[in-house]
């Protein structure tokens, strides 16, 4: 039978972009995955809820796709919705027993999630922001020239964790490089960065990390381009969509990504993938967590379903506990103590498109990621807080 | 034909009342006429259907062309001038810029047999008639006294040249010699060559400025006819104009 | 001090963006009464068509035109439907626009779709004017503010002491005198309310590259406009100038100081007080709050002061005659 | 005794003196009119009186006591009440609940949000009586708005003696009218005066002189002479500056 | 100008009201509904409280979702005081507790606000409300960041069997508020203090002349609006149980404001409407189309344009026109003329809207659209004959009504 999966991200407004783009990547990948039997017999299908970027909105879904008899949510725009589900999705399972509802997140990075939230009916298989910064940081320590480091972010929980993160583990692996400033600025509302790029000139930074997205994230690279600020960008979203057109040749080997897998690390499937995208969608397919989680899901609902013929939900989940594939060449694996997808992550350089390596560009700007290094999952996994209370 | 303004079965309406219910007459040029009758008997509303700021049927005839139905301002270029009951100063500009108000903007009136031989109103004639305007000229016009107020309405209205004065109430609220300096005022208008319609409480103001005379009652015209008409016509006045 | 002429200099640019952000804001507020909150939204439409048109014939012809057809546009709104709503009062009107700003964010999806679009500055005026200390002066901010400050003159003479504008000011309070005296009221309020739309897609043509031209950019601009214009005062263009001045080097000078009330009373707190123990009510976060992040608050914070402390803005005439 | 008290009021307003040092006594139970040419002051007079302009110098005393600086609302609970030139009502208010709005405050039933209205007796019954006295009877429930000048004028009146204040001042209450109206506001007047003190402004002579017991002639912001009808009229000073052609009219 | 009910019309109506929305829950029982009634019932509080300002007292607030918000927050602290067992309130009480909250805040800001009105007030409002917005951001432990402070609304032990755990529990207790607030503020109305509130937005001075302080008038009458807003808010954070900064931002006040003109003033359930025709636009429309922004936009503009009394001021338009139209027996006249309207608005309006959601899956053909049926017939953007049948039907609803008009004169 076919598992019915809800997209309960933002289809309007500012952030529909993203959520369109991983919903359409969403519906390409259970594409392949029903018409090559990945799953056997049963078909996963996804359907788009527009949460407007608005939690209670996303709450109000939650209610109207448990009626409708989902029983798999998914959301990945946005920590805030995201710790909002788990919450909800704990009580709704709580009250509605047999009714069990499973969060798959493809994007929500907050730790806590995995942490101190953590729930057994939460999955991510995005990697979380303490992961991505376990990765930047390692790459940062390698390199003698980073002295001084800069942090800025928006001034809201992911800003922050980035932040909190960042320090840390720089204190860990290079003692001495000094953080020479700290900025949390408020979110979506600044319009001339300008004031920003003079403080780290002065603070005489070579290095800027900064968990940004979105505009702010553009904004502040068109300004140091604009100040000629010669400190590198060490960034999580520069590939989210809409940043790449925006900061344009501005970034040109100034800004890095640290981030799970993108085209441009070759993999047969991989680049067959990306390229069926774009003829299919006129889009980048930038969300590759929706291939981890479709992957690993249909390997769950077979082992479930040998357990039994129909396929309980909460079967799926147990079996989803400790699942592994092979994600374009390279094992990846969920962890069962927190639900937190592990996987190989890359930092990468933001450059012109050259046929040989960096093969594909990002929004038609000639632009593309260029992979500096690759970790292996075990270098990011992190240690977590999570007692995770099962059924 | 010299008819400076003609009405012919005018009616006027506030939304579902119906104010007006065919009002006839008409006004040749240089002729000062006055619009009597009750409180509430229509006068304001008459003079605001000419302006062409309340709903309205039939006709209005000025110089010969059809103006019902125009926009005001049309009507005013037209050259017909109004001094609204309540004269509607521009409270919070100055004395002066009320008046400036008043001269149309590069707009020159309608030509009538009269226009050419008219002596035209300026800014300083303005403040020769009213001396009390030229020392508050800098002064917020809202603050201005009623009687002052009054007065830069009417200046206000002379300086953009009208062939025809419609006037509602010029006298409310002043004092006896202001009135009488009004009155004076008047005439000086009226041997300019304008026509005047007057709404006037004060009948025997209205009898000493006015050649003739129109009684407004249940929003028709009841009475149309000179002074002495009006004066022996004892019966008629008892039930239109008083009780 | 190198550190606080470059603050300067970027206050200063940023300010006359506002200004130029919220000039046709201040027209059509101060001299038609009309809250437009379609303002923000015909800035956005601005910035599109400038990118259009400079792709098609290049850069100085956007300029050009996106202003001509923004105006357009917004006479073609004040004729054809704020004309009727006028006598319905502000708020009506406040809602009309607001329910224009929807329908326009829209079209503009439609026709240039949902994603940032790669408007860049022309390469005439790419490069440095001047560099202060190590950090340069773009030409571009150079022309943003030669451009702003050409608006405020082209303003003071529409605003200021000629005819049309006396009748504008009549108008105001008493449209139906005005008429009677044999102005063309409406006509006057098409052309008002198209210069105001026209500056907005002027600022936008020339700040579309500045900043990111997509969807969002409308709401971003947000309400700053508005507390420029009611901070500087309805009616004002000065005060809007100064308004937009004062802001905008508020929060270049705030962003960059890491002061913090914590700091302030150290003196006065004992040490373990300051650190945590007030935690648990959010004193601890009102305390270690640093300037740089009040800076989004703090216009409203002078917008509210000003309101109460006079109410008719920095320069507004207070109109109010018993 | 005296209800109202003026003593060297004095109002400047940017370089123009409105009011250079009035004095002026409103005894209890007495019809004052107040009369001047235009512009002489006595609408302000009125606003300084009651609270609506501040006074640059002087004393107010309203039954002894000091009422300058006072907030209008202040000053009318203290048992004063006016009138306005131009009238100034609730317009889209019923010419009832007009009515009702201005009894309340005296009726004690001011702020009341735990019971009805049309519970609130006293305010009804005023509002009623105060309804039959102006005769608006038929217009009882259309807006205030609609109704004539003459009518709005009245209610206006109606207004200002719902409070059933004790010292009443009324602005030209008869400006606007045709002698009829006229008659009909003067015997209003004459009735709602009955037992109160009455300070009112009026251009209209045969209105002034059938209704005051005295009359204060007021020219350029000071009063030049306040005295019995007859006196007035036979003051010179009074003829030169105001009474002169007022027959002629 | 304001229409009352005669008192017995009033009861009457009020009793088939409440008995509507007490056996709504049971027609409808699936989730989705009562989530779907509730949230109705939350918005109508909601917009009943903001009328309290707009419609009775003349006041325009930018603002106004600040005295909700505030109010949830209060409301999910306090459940959580309750199941940490640190206070023993039931829980159908929060909302109470959220209202006095917003009564507070109400209080204390419309310290400042109350001393103007006009446009002056509303930028104040504005002011405020921007301010404590952005300001929640700054305080993670009391607003708990973005992510917003969460509560569990089941807690203790169920009283009488009722845990509030179900929703439809949930929405009976939220009908009981909604009927109990609702009743409330109409009494409000008939009160001294609504008819000076009334009078206060006609002519402030003029009151103050009464012996009335039109401050203190704008004051009380915000606190009550304030306290019910709470309500709402407090209503909202059971029915959610979780309270996040949106719940504080401008694009909640903007949308009371619009959705409370909607539904007009000139009926006292005006507001109400308006908050019916919101939740519908949020939950349905959404979902069904992409264009829904664009749908919204044009109905505030054409309301605007078509209705200023709103929707309920057509109703009392249209009700006052079939009591003439009984008066001078020709209702049928009436009845053929409105149906005729009503055709040609169909023909108009469906025609627009196919036309419209053609063009949006032409424009946007990747995203994923549910397919066009209307009385069977299929519309694809693909395909030519749809466009010029939808163009015909557009076309026909113009020309209709413009014979109408026309036929009317
Ligand atoms: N805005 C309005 N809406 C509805 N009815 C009105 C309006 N203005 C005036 N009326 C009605 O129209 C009728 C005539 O009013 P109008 O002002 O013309 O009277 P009038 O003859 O000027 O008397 P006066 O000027 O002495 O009051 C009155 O019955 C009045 O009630
Ligand atoms: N706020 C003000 N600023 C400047 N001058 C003022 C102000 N208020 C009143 N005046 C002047 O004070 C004088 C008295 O005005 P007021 O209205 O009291 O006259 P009045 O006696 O009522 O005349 P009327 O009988 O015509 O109403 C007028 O000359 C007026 O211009
Ligand atoms: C929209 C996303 C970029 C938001 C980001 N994933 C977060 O955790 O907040
Ligand atoms: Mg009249
Ligand atoms: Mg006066």
């Amino acid at each position: 039978d076919t598992i019915k999966i809800a997209v309960i991200d933002p289809m309007s407004g500012p952030f529909a972009p993203v959520g369109l783009n991983t919903f359409n990547s969403f519906k390409f990948i259970a594409d392949k995955a029903n018409t090559e039997k990945w799953a056997g017999e049963h078909r996963i299908v996804f359907d788009a809820f527009d949460n407007k970027a608005g939690v209670q909105e996303s709450l109000s879904l939650l209610k109207t796709v448990a009626d409708k008899g989902y029983r798999f949510v998914t959301q990945g725009t946005g920590s805030a919705v995201g710790l909002a589900l788990i919450d909800a999705i704990n009580k709704h399972n709580q009250r509605n027993p047999g009714k069990e509802i499973i969060y798959l997140n493809h994007g929500s990075i907050d730790p806590d999630m995995t942490n101190s939230k953590c729930s057994f009916w939460h999955f991510r298989f995005d990697a979380n922001s303490d992961m991505k910064m376990e990765a930047l940081t390692s790459f940062m320590a390698a390199d003698k020239n980073i002295k001084k480091v800069y942090l800025i972010g928006q001034n809201y929980s992911h800003g922050q964790q980035v932040a909190r993160a960042a320090k840390a583990y720089l204190a860990r692996k290079r003692p001495d490089i000094q953080i020479v400033g700290e900025d949390l600025h408020p979110i979506a509302s600044v319009k001339d960065f300008s004031p920003y790029i003079n403080k780290i000139k002065a603070s005489g930074a070579d290095a800027v990390i900064t968990g940004n997205w979105g505009t702010d994230l553009a904004l502040l690279i068109k300004a140091g381009k604009e100040m000629n600020l010669n400190a590198n960008f060490y960034t999580y979203y520069a590939s989210s969509t809409g940043v790449p057109t925006a900061m344009g040749e501005a970034g040109i080997d100034k800004v890095k990504l640290i981030g799970y897998w993108h085209p441009n690390n070759f993999s047969k499937l991989g680049s067959a993938i990306t390229q069926g995208y774009k003829e299919q969608y006129k889009d980048d397919f930038s969300s590759t967590s929706t291939y981890a989680m479709i992957a690993s899901l249909a390997k769950a609902m077979t082992i479930a379903s040998k357990q039994s013929a129909d396929l309980d939900p909460v079967k799926i989940a147990f079996a989803l506990e400790d699942v592994q594939i092979d994600f374009f060449g390279t094992p990846a694996s969920m962890r069962k103590t927190d639900h937190q997808f592990q996987q190989a992550l890359y930092v990468s350089n933001w450059v012109k498109v050259n046929g040989k390596d960096v093969r594909f560009d990002q929004e038609n700007t000639g632009l593309g990621w260029k992979t500096l290094q690759k970790f292996e999952p075990y270098v990011a996994s992190q240690a977590t807080s999570c007692q995770m209370k099962r059924p | 034909m010299n008819h400076l303004l003609q009405l012919n079965n005018l009616h006027a309406y506030y939304g579902q009342s119906h104010i007006l219910r065919g009002v006839n007459f008409d006004i040749r040029p240089a002729e000062v006429v006055a619009l009597l009758g009750r409180n509430g008997a229509g006068r304001s509303t008459c003079l605001k259907a000419i302006m062409g700021t309340v709903k309205t049927e039939g006709e209005i005839h000025y110089c010969g062309k059809l103006i019902s139905g125009l926009p005001s301002f049309m009507i005013a270029q037209a050259g017909i001038g109004y001094v609204p009951e309540s004269r509607e100063i521009f409270a919070n500009l100055t004395v002066e810029q009320n008046l400036l108000l008043g001269i149309k903007l590069g707009i020159k009136p309608e030509k009538t047999s009269q226009a050419e031989n008219k002596n035209k109103w300026q800014l300083e004639d303005a403040y020769t008639l009213f001396p009390i305007l030229k020392e508050r000229s800098q002064t917020q016009a809202g603050v201005l006294s009623g009687g002052e107020q009054q007065m830069l309405a009417l200046a206000r209205s002379l300086l953009g040249n009208p062939d025809l004065l419609l006037i509602d109430e010029p006298t409310e609220g002043l004092a006896p010699q202001i009135i009488q300096q009004l009155l004076d005022v008047f005439q000086t208008i009226k041997q300019s060559g304008v026509a005047i319609l007057l709404v006037e409480q004060k009948l025997n103001l209205a009898l000493q400025l006015a050649d003739r005379f129109i009684i407004l009652g249940h929003g028709q015209t009841v009475f149309n006819g000179s002074r002495e008409e009006l004066q022996n016509n004892i019966q008629l006045r008892k039930e239109w104009l008083e009780i | 001090m190198e550190f606080f002429l470059i603050n300067l200099l970027n206050g200063l640019s940023y300010g006359l963006l506002l200004f130029m952000l919220s000039a046709g804001l201040t027209l059509i507020f101060s001299m038609l009464g009309v809250l437009n909150f379609a303002h923000a939204s015909f800035y956005m439409l601005g910035a599109y068509l400038g990118y259009s048109f400079s792709g098609l014939w290049g850069y100085w012809y956007g300029l050009l035109i996106a202003p001509i057809i923004t105006a357009c546009l917004g006479m073609l709104v004040e004729r054809f439907a704020l004309r009727r709503l006028h006598v319905q009062g502000q708020l009506a009107e406040l809602l009309f626009t607001f329910g224009l700003a929807y329908v326009m964010l829209e079209i503009v999806q439609l026709i240039w779709g949902k994603l940032a679009i790669p408007y860049r500055i022309p390469d005439a005026l790419q490069g440095t004017l001047f560099t202060v200390y190590s950090s340069p002066f773009t030409i571009y901010r150079g022309f943003v503010a030669v451009l702003a400050l050409a608006m405020l003159g082209l303003m003071y003479l529409v605003l200021g002491r000629t005819r049309i504008g006396l009748v504008i000011q009549a108008a105001l309070t008493q449209p139906r005198m005005v008429e009677a005296l044999g102005h063309n009221v409406p006509r006057i309020f098409m052309w008002i309310f198209g210069l105001g739309c026209g500056l907005a897609g002027l600022a936008g043509a020339v700040g579309g590259n500045l900043l990111v031209t997509e969807p969002g950019m409308a709401a971003n601009v947000g309400s700053i406009i508005f507390v420029v214009i009611v901070l500087g005062g309805i009616g004002s263009l000065s005060g809007s100038f100064l308004a937009s001045m004062l802001i905008a080097l508020l929060q270049t000078f705030a962003v960059t100081s890491d002061l913090s009330l914590l700091d302030v009373f150290k003196p006065f707190l004992s040490a373990p007080l300051a650190a945590d123990n007030v935690g648990t009510f959010g004193l601890s976060g009102l305390l270690n709050l640093r300037l740089s992040q009040m800076a989004p608050v703090l216009p409203f914070i002078i917008l509210l002061l000003m309101l109460i402390w006079r109410p008719h803005g920095l320069f507004g005439t207070k109109s109010e005659v018993n | 005794m005296n209800v109202l008290k003026l003593d060297q009021v004095k109002l400047r307003i940017g370089h123009a003196e409105i009011l250079r040092g009035v004095n002026l006594e409103l005894n209890a139970g007495e019809r004052l009119a107040l009369i001047g040419p235009n512009g002489a002051g006595k609408s302000s007079l009125f606003n300084v009186i009651s609270g609506r302009q501040r006074c640059s110098s002087g004393q107010i005393y309203l039954r002894e006591k000091s009422i300058v600086g006072l907030t209008p609302h202040k000053i009318i609970r203290h048992g004063l009440s006016r009138s306005f030139q131009s009238s100034n009502l609730f317009s889209a208010l019923s010419v009832f609940d007009n009515l009702c709005c201005a009894a309340m405050w005296k009726a004690g039933s001011a702020y009341t949000f735990w019971r009805r209205l049309s519970r609130q007796r006293r305010v009804i019954e005023t509002a009623e009586r105060i309804l039959t006295l102006l005769d608006l009877q038929q217009r009882r429930s259309d807006l205030a708005g609609t109704l004539t000048y003459a009518e709005q004028k009245t209610l206006e009146i109606g207004m200002s003696v719902a409070g059933d204040a004790n010292c009443i001042l009324l602005d030209e209450p008869t400006a606007g009218m045709n002698r009829t109206e006229t008659n009909k506001m003067m015997t209003l007047i004459r009735q709602i005066s009955a037992g109160r003190s009455l300070l009112m402004v009026e251009h209209d002579m045969q209105v002034v002189f059938a209704l005051a017991d005295r009359i204060a002639v007021m020219v350029q912001g000071q009063i030049i002479a306040c005295d019995t009808p007859e006196r007035i009229r036979s003051n010179p000073q009074v003829q030169a500056a105001y009474l002169s052609d007022w027959t002629a009219t | 100008m304001r229409y009352q009910f005669p008192i017995s019309a009033t009861v009457i109506s009020a009793i088939t009201i409440s008995a509507l929305l007490l056996l709504a829950p049971l027609a409808f029982s699936s989730n989705a509904a009562l989530n779907f009634i509730t949230q109705i019932c939350i918005t109508s509080v909601f917009a009943l409280s903001f009328n309290l300002l707009l419609g009775q007292t003349g006041l325009l607030s930018f603002g106004h979702a600040v005295y909700s918000g505030l109010g949830a927050f209060a409301a999910v602290h306090a459940m959580n005081r309750i199941s940490e067992g640190t206070w023993s309130l039931p829980i159908s009480l929060v909302p109470l507790v959220a209202g006095l909250a917003g009564l507070f805040f109400g209080a204390l800001f419309g310290w400042l606000s109350s001393k103007k009105s006009g446009l002056t007030f509303s930028m104040i409002s504005l002011g405020i409300g921007e301010l404590v917005f952005a300001g929640a951001a700054m305080f993670p432990t009391i607003f708990g960041g973005e992510g917003g402070v969460s509560a569990n609304r089941v807690s203790g032990t169920a009283w009488l069997g009722i845990s509030f755990g179900p929703q439809i529990e949930v929405t009976y207790l939220i009908i009981i508020w909604t009927l109990l607030v609702a009743g409330t503020i109409y009494f409000l109305t008939l009160t001294p203090l609504g008819k000076l509130a009334s009078a206060v937005r006609e002519n402030a001075e003029r009151l103050a002349f009464l012996g009335f302080d039109p401050r203190w008038m704008r004051f009380l009458m915000l606190c009550f609006s304030c306290f019910f807003a709470g309500v709402a808010g407090g209503l909202s954070a059971l029915h959610f149980e979780i309270a996040t900064t949106d719940n504080l931002s401008m694009l909640r006040s903007g949308s009371i404001l619009l959705f409370t003109y909607i539904g007009g003033t000139a009926l006292f359930l005006g507001p109400v409407l308006g908050a019916v025709l919101a939740i519908v636009m949020s939950v349905f429309l959404s979902e069904i189309t992409p264009a829904w922004q664009l749908y919204l936009g044009t109905l505030f503009m054409l309301t605007v344009s078509f209705a200023p009394q709103g929707i309920s001021g057509l109703l009392v338009t249209y009700s006052n026109a079939i009591r003439l139209a009984i008066h001078q027996n020709r209702l049928r006249i009436l009845m053929g003329l409105s149906f005729a309207y009503f055709a040609a608005a169909a023909l108009l309006c469906s025609g627009a809207v196919i036309l419209i959601e053609l063009l949006y899956r032409w424009r946007f053909p990747i995203e994923s659209f549910r397919e066009i049926v209307l009385l069977g017939a299929h519309f694809s953007a693909q395909n030519n004959s749809s466009w010029a049948s939808a163009f015909i039907l557009f076309g026909l609803g113009i020309f209709l009504l413009c014979s109408l008009r026309k036929s009317q004169r």
